[in-house]
């Protein structure tokens, strides 16, 4: 049975990896989890510089799902260069950094000091709705996703992985930018922007009053724009978005995934992944499917 | 120390003061490297409510292989755990966090305030020297008192005055002329940062347990941080995780 | 306890009523509730002719929600006017009509044909996601939610609400563009459009595809939207998205919204609108407010 | 005939086949004025699970006022219910739906497949005439058919041939040569199909009971339509409400 993935020549030994910023960069799971198991771990986003992040209250527990305004906190990339990369080389998984920027020139740096490391492809965050610069505002524009994903693409060394923001009228806009941009893979979806009211105390939740809302709550959304985005692009997609099990993960391969990442399932469960890329196999042996590139999409 | 999760049997459960109540967790191999002042994750068994809620270790029966836990009931997810009754099951993790340091010589204040109380006991059995332990509650539902005179001389404060000193946990400090070697404390912000003025006016040595909203529990997701004097080995910005690097921290190094 | 608001010159006894398509036109839930408590009750959405809706399976149901994709069946317009006005003018509560259409023409028709009933207020569905004309394709440009809205002002003899769509880049737009146009309130929000596959017979859960994504899981995307729209226009918002409790209705209101709507919960709980409409005395019991516009938009 | 939404005590639960549960439930007033055919609604207890799961009233003792109901499990919501121990609580809705137009002259011919087979049992109770009742299921893991042996002959089609007739229930009918002065019919939609077939060539009345997926249960949503003969009467379209207008119908109707 097949289970390998090829993105933009990098090949994954299965479709499973987990989605940035719940997973830091593996270690702390590392030590729940055999991280030589995934076929792929994508980092917390690391910037230029050193980010210190929202003040808290950063997340809130909401119906069947989370709000997070961590900020996009990181050590700088210099940090994540010296410690990250040298610990994930242990294990027999690719990896993926997440880049995030308030300034195309944030991001092209960072990029371009990833380039002579070890990594194997980047995903580009434009589309974190808890900062107040960049972030978003780049994702829910067509025309500033483009010309990012063009200076990106200019200087990267690695496949570009863009990874685009539900918060648009239509997905499949955005999508069509990155890929007249140049990206080599599209990831989505990031959260969505939501809010939560303590009534008690007649105020925010949040100290950042929003934050983007993920978990089983939203996979209908995410399965809704990974099939609008497979069917309006030639690009692979990272599906994501409230995967928590097996069936869920199908869920986004049948709609055209070619990966999928699972997020905060990770902190209710950190077994998931484990459990998600087990129960592939298994849905893979009860269909009679021998290689999972046949089940990519095919529902239309 | 290695960290798991796990689906565990409720041996008992037992109400201790108005919305406090008491339950010992058969968790096996966790309670055998558990330690004071660390703490455990558990999650609901309602899907529709996702993250974990942090309870301190209260107790470790290293015989029987289990964990109490004394928590009061403030929202849906306490609620829930409430309802269990001996022998139905429930999903923990731990142990998470790094626990206070035992300094075993000279003399140890405990001051605990609330729902900060519970770690207090584990605490005490563990420390082998004198021991003065100041409570604080709202009011004369008070609960662990006499289980904590087992381990030093317990005084009480009430914000009612019905039990023991009127006022906080510092009234009672000051009534009763205590001080000591090194300072062990756990409980609502106002009062850490009280206690914390008191160690450093006295110059002594103080560990503090602190509270954030928690994702993770692991130190994964940066949900639970708080303000570190220094920059951050890990973070390398003034953040430290409570869950990871916590949730007892030297009362210098953190600001509250 | 002043728990009465009024919307452009209509008094609500309270500010509790149902998400339109969830409710009917009462008579169902009148026989499990007393429809006499209700601050208004909206009707599901009617046109100028009779409509068949969408083939089944029609709902499906996910984690804290659910997808519909009913297709705005209904009886059209007349069978409305001769049957559902009667039976709800029994009650005291005011008659909210929820109207659809497929063409401006078929929305003014119908808003017309109106005028001279019985009926309390008008609520413009142009955010519905599941049908090919009209709905969504209105709801989603400001340029024709402002000329829909102008249309239907022109001609309707009761003040109109138009209810906005969350499938959108940024709702203050599409409520400005309302505003401009003349609505006399915003309803917000609709569903979200999303979709679920059938992983066993690997197809669609609904026949038609996608869906619109309502219930408690959306709860954070609408109070942030009802949060937003409250501090861009000037006009009064209905709220709803996921409202189960009264804390949920509380939440809305001290968002910024003056009434609020319960939908999927009819569903879980029939008797959830009389829960909320006691909810929200007992908490302003507790936190001593005497009139509930003290706490409307007061979390900022 | 009034419908109630309340939180009910499992009297009793019992695995009848493989996947294949019983369950007792005291819920008072709601069992007076029950008639074959209805069915109820029972929620989940866990509140990520929002819709309500329709199922077939099997049974009913009005002495007892209990509903029993007999279902299969599918999925999480089933799955649930069958975790149900006596005296744990759950949420049901009823009774819902029309139910079977009985009629007590002549020769009834009850056919049902699967779980369809449940509403069959009070059916076959009430049904003061002669019975004829034809079960089709999958395997030797029948289920109800000795208990349907008290009201008639019951006739057995099984696919695999392990019981009964081989084949399906058009198969048993035609096998024994079966007729009727009227059909009761539940079961998958092909099953209805070949039943509604039959019954129009013999021209003998029939009823059958759909099932479609369902929010409110009780015609507010029109989530639960199928396709009718005639434009219907309250929707003013060719659509009926199953939960309201149905579940059970007369055969010519509605399109299958
Ligand atoms: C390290 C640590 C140890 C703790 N030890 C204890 C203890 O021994 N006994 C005890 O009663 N309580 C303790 N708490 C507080 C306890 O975690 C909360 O009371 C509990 O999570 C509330 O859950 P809920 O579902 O009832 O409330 P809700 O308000 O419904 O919870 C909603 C969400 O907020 C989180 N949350 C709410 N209050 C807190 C809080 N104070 N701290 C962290 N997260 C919170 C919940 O975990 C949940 O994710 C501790 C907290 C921390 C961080
Ligand atoms: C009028 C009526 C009477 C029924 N009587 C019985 C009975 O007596 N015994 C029995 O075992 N089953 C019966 N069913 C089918 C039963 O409702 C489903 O098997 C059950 O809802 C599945 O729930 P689940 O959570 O286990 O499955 P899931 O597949 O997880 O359910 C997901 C959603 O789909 C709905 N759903 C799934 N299958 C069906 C179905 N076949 N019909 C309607 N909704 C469905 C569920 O209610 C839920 O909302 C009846 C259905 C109807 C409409
Ligand atoms: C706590 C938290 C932190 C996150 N941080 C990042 C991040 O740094 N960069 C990023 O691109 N996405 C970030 N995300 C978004 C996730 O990667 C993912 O897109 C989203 O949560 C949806 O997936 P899920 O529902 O499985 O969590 C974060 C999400 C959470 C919950
Ligand atoms: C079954 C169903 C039918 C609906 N029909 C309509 C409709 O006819 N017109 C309309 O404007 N909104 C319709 N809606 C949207 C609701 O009115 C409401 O905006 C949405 O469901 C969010 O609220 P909730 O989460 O409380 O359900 C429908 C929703 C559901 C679930
Ligand atoms: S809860 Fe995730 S870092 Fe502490
Ligand atoms: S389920 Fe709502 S009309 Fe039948």
């Amino acid at each position: 049975m097949n289970t390998k993935v090829t993105i933009a020549g990098v090949e994954f030994k299965n479709p499973v990896t987990v989605a940035s910023g719940t997973f830091g960069s593996g270690a702390e799971y590392g030590e729940l989890i055999d991280l030589n198991r995934l076929g792929a771990v994508v980092t917390k986003g690391v910037a230029n510089i050193p980010w210190p992040g929202n003040p808290t209250p950063r997340i809130a527990e909401t119906c069947s799902g989370m709000l997070n305004a961590i900020g996009l906190q990181n050590p700088g990339v210099d940090v994540f260069i010296k410690r990250d990369i040298p610990f994930l080389k242990q294990f027999d998984t690719k990896i993926i950094v997440n880049v995030c920027g308030k300034t195309t020139a944030d991001y092209v740096e960072t990029v371009e000091r990833l380039g002579d490391t070890d990594v194997d492809m980047l995903e580009i965050n434009i589309s974190c709705p808890n900062v107040k610069e960049g972030g978003i505002a780049f994702g829910q524009n067509p025309k500033s996703v483009e010309d990012i994903t063009k200076a990106i693409k200019a200087k990267a060394k690695q496949p570009v992985i863009m990874k685009l923001s539900p918060n648009v009228t239509d997905i499949t806009e955005t999508a069509r930018a990155a890929e007249a941009g140049g990206a080599d893979a599209l990831s989505l979806i990031n959260t969505l922007t939501g809010m939560k009211i303590d009534i008690e105390r007649q105020t925010f939740a949040l100290a950042n009053k929003t934050g983007g809302l993920s978990g089983p709550g939203i996979k209908p959304i995410a399965v809704r724009m990974v099939y609008q985005v497979a069917n309006a692009v030639n690009l692979p997609i990272i599906g994501m978005g409230g995967i928590r099990t097996a069936s869920d993960a199908i869920e986004f391969i049948l709609a055209g995934a070619t990966m999928v990442a699972v997020g905060t399932a990770n902190f209710v469960n950190p077994y998931t992944t484990i459990e998600v890329i087990d129960g592939i196999e298994d849905y893979m042996e009860r269909h009679h499917v021998d290689d999972i590139h046949s089940i990519i999409g095919i529902v239309k | 120390m290695s960290i798991k999760k796990m689906t565990v049997t409720v041996n008992y459960q037992k109400k201790l003061a108005k919305d406090v109540y008491s339950m010992w967790l058969a968790v096996g191999s966790m309670a055998d490297e558990a330690k004071p002042g660390q703490f455990i994750s558990i999650y609901s068994n309602d899907s529709s409510r996702l993250l974990p809620r942090p309870i301190s270790i209260c107790e470790v029966d290293r015989e029987f292989r289990s964990i109490r836990v004394v928590y009061r009931v403030v929202g849906a997810g306490t609620e829930e755990f409430s309802h269990l009754k001996a022998g139905q099951r429930v999903s923990v993790m731990g142990p998470l966090g790094n626990g206070y340091t035992l300094k075993q010589e000279g003399r140890a204040l405990l001051v605990a305030g609330g729902i900060g109380i519970p770690p207090m006991l584990e605490l005490a059995k563990n420390l082998d020297c004198e021991k003065d332990i100041v409570l604080g509650y709202k009011d004369s539902q008070t609960f662990l008192a006499s289980e904590l005179e087992d381990y030093g001389n317990v005084y009480i404060a009430t914000e009612d005055g019905s039990v023991g000193t009127k006022g906080n946990v510092m009234d009672a400090i000051r009534q009763h002329g205590l001080t000591a070697d090194k300072i062990y404390s756990c409980g609502p912000t106002p009062m850490l940062r009280a206690v914390k003025d008191f160690s450093v006016e006295k110059s002594i040595e103080c560990e503090i347990s602190l509270e954030e909203k928690m994702a993770c529990g692991i130190g994964a997701c940066l949900a639970c941080v708080c303000k570190s004097k220094d920059v951050d080995a890990h973070t390398h910005v003034n953040n430290k995780r409570i869950c990871k690097d916590g949730p007892v921290f030297n009362a210098l190094e953190v600001e509250l």
